[in-house]
């Protein structure tokens, strides 16, 4: 279980690649890696968005994100897993959020991963102030990830 | 009874401030630092909280030393 | 839509990478990534597995594999996708497949990459043949995603 | 009436070629070829068929000039 709180941008697929070879390497166990990754967009709920801060809760969130992943292991049989989250300020098309699971059968990583994600957005700390071309605003409530 | 009372998003705005020390002899559940709190800014029926960084509800109850969060629903991911 | 048969191996991180910014670019219309790579394990079954051959139809692996990430299109609205699938002699460690799926809200691309995995697995006309220490075997049947 | 006839992984081993050339009268189904190819290497019952690159089964009729496969459950991914 990794879990990182990123101040700065991060490139999810190099993160992925580099955290796979350091913890995981040539092991040959690992049948099956699902991965989701939040982008932040140049829209939502219908408005142009041209920044977003992104505030937290330090020690919280990683107290809540680690609940959630040992959660998820209890569910799950899976090998390891990854969390990266941005903090800051953050502007269109950079990453936001990064979950990795890596198991030996595919039903293990698909589950937990969609787990996490679903925890992640309903439980961790996190709250997102998009600024538009006239206003600045807080977002006021994540969509349910099952239905859209 | 002191509580170190932390405010985040919105509520960090509304409020005027990220912290505060809350000394008070009749305090035993986040209901009763509520009230105190909304005496001087009304937090929106949507508030959460949370006791040590855990998420706590209105019956949860506070004791010395404890720190005590309010915030709006997340938003992160 | 993009699907490739590829004869050598492939880095699924650096692939999706490049097939995103060359066609996604700095689009700001996706907010959601998900994707599942299978990777080669060095056992299956209870045996240990020193390599494999994928034989595959060609012909009828780009179209049972159009047909399906066209079904996935139907059901459910996401941006992009893309397919790419291991053919002839692999080692454990190797990537087998990757799928990927790029929509604007997280349930798009979670569903649908999980449909066309699992479609994949069911339809598309690749077989896998193991070489053990002592054998080499047809591997005879893909386990169901949705059970394990 | 001529069909290509093409088998894949164990089938193909099992008949000992990937393709030929089948040519008869009697041919409406692919439950017909099956019948023939039969007679010389009985394919599994778990064998599953393609006419021209798309699954049908054994009561699909196939016509002059298609291409016929027969190949083992899928297994890749």
């Amino acid at each position: 279980m990794a879990i990182y709180i990123r101040e700065t941008a991060f490139d999810p697929w190099q993160e992925t690649l580099s955290y796979q070879q350091n913890q995981l390497g040539k092991s040959g166990k690992f049948g099956a890696t699902a991965s989701f990754i939040g982008t932040m967009r140049d829209f939502n709920e219908g408005d142009d968005i041209q920044a977003m801060t992104l505030e937290h809760y330090p020690g919280m969130t990683e107290k809540q994100l680690e609940k959630i992943v040992t959660e998820a292991e209890q569910q799950w049989d899976f090998i390891d897993s990854l969390i990266i989250h941005r903090v800051g300020d953050l502007f269109p098309n950079d990453p936001i959020v990064l979950v990795v699971v890596w198991s030996a059968h595919r039903g293990a990583a698909f589950d937990a991963c969609r787990f996490i994600m679903e925890a992640l957005k309903s439980k961790a700390p996190f709250w997102k102030k998009e600024t538009l071309p006239s206003e600045v605003r807080w977002v006021e409530k994540n969509t349910d990830g099952y239905s859209n | 009874m002191a509580i170190r009372v932390r405010y985040f998003a919105n509520l960090r705005e509304l409020v005027g401030h990220s912290e505060e020390e809350l000394s008070a002899e009749n305090i035993e559940t986040i209901a009763d630092i509520l009230r105190i709190i909304n005496q001087k800014n009304k937090l929106p029926d949507t508030v959460l909280q949370a006791i040590n960084m855990d998420y706590a509800d209105l019956n949860s109850t506070v004791k010395d030393g404890d720190e005590v969060a309010f915030f709006p629903p997340v938003t992160g991911g």
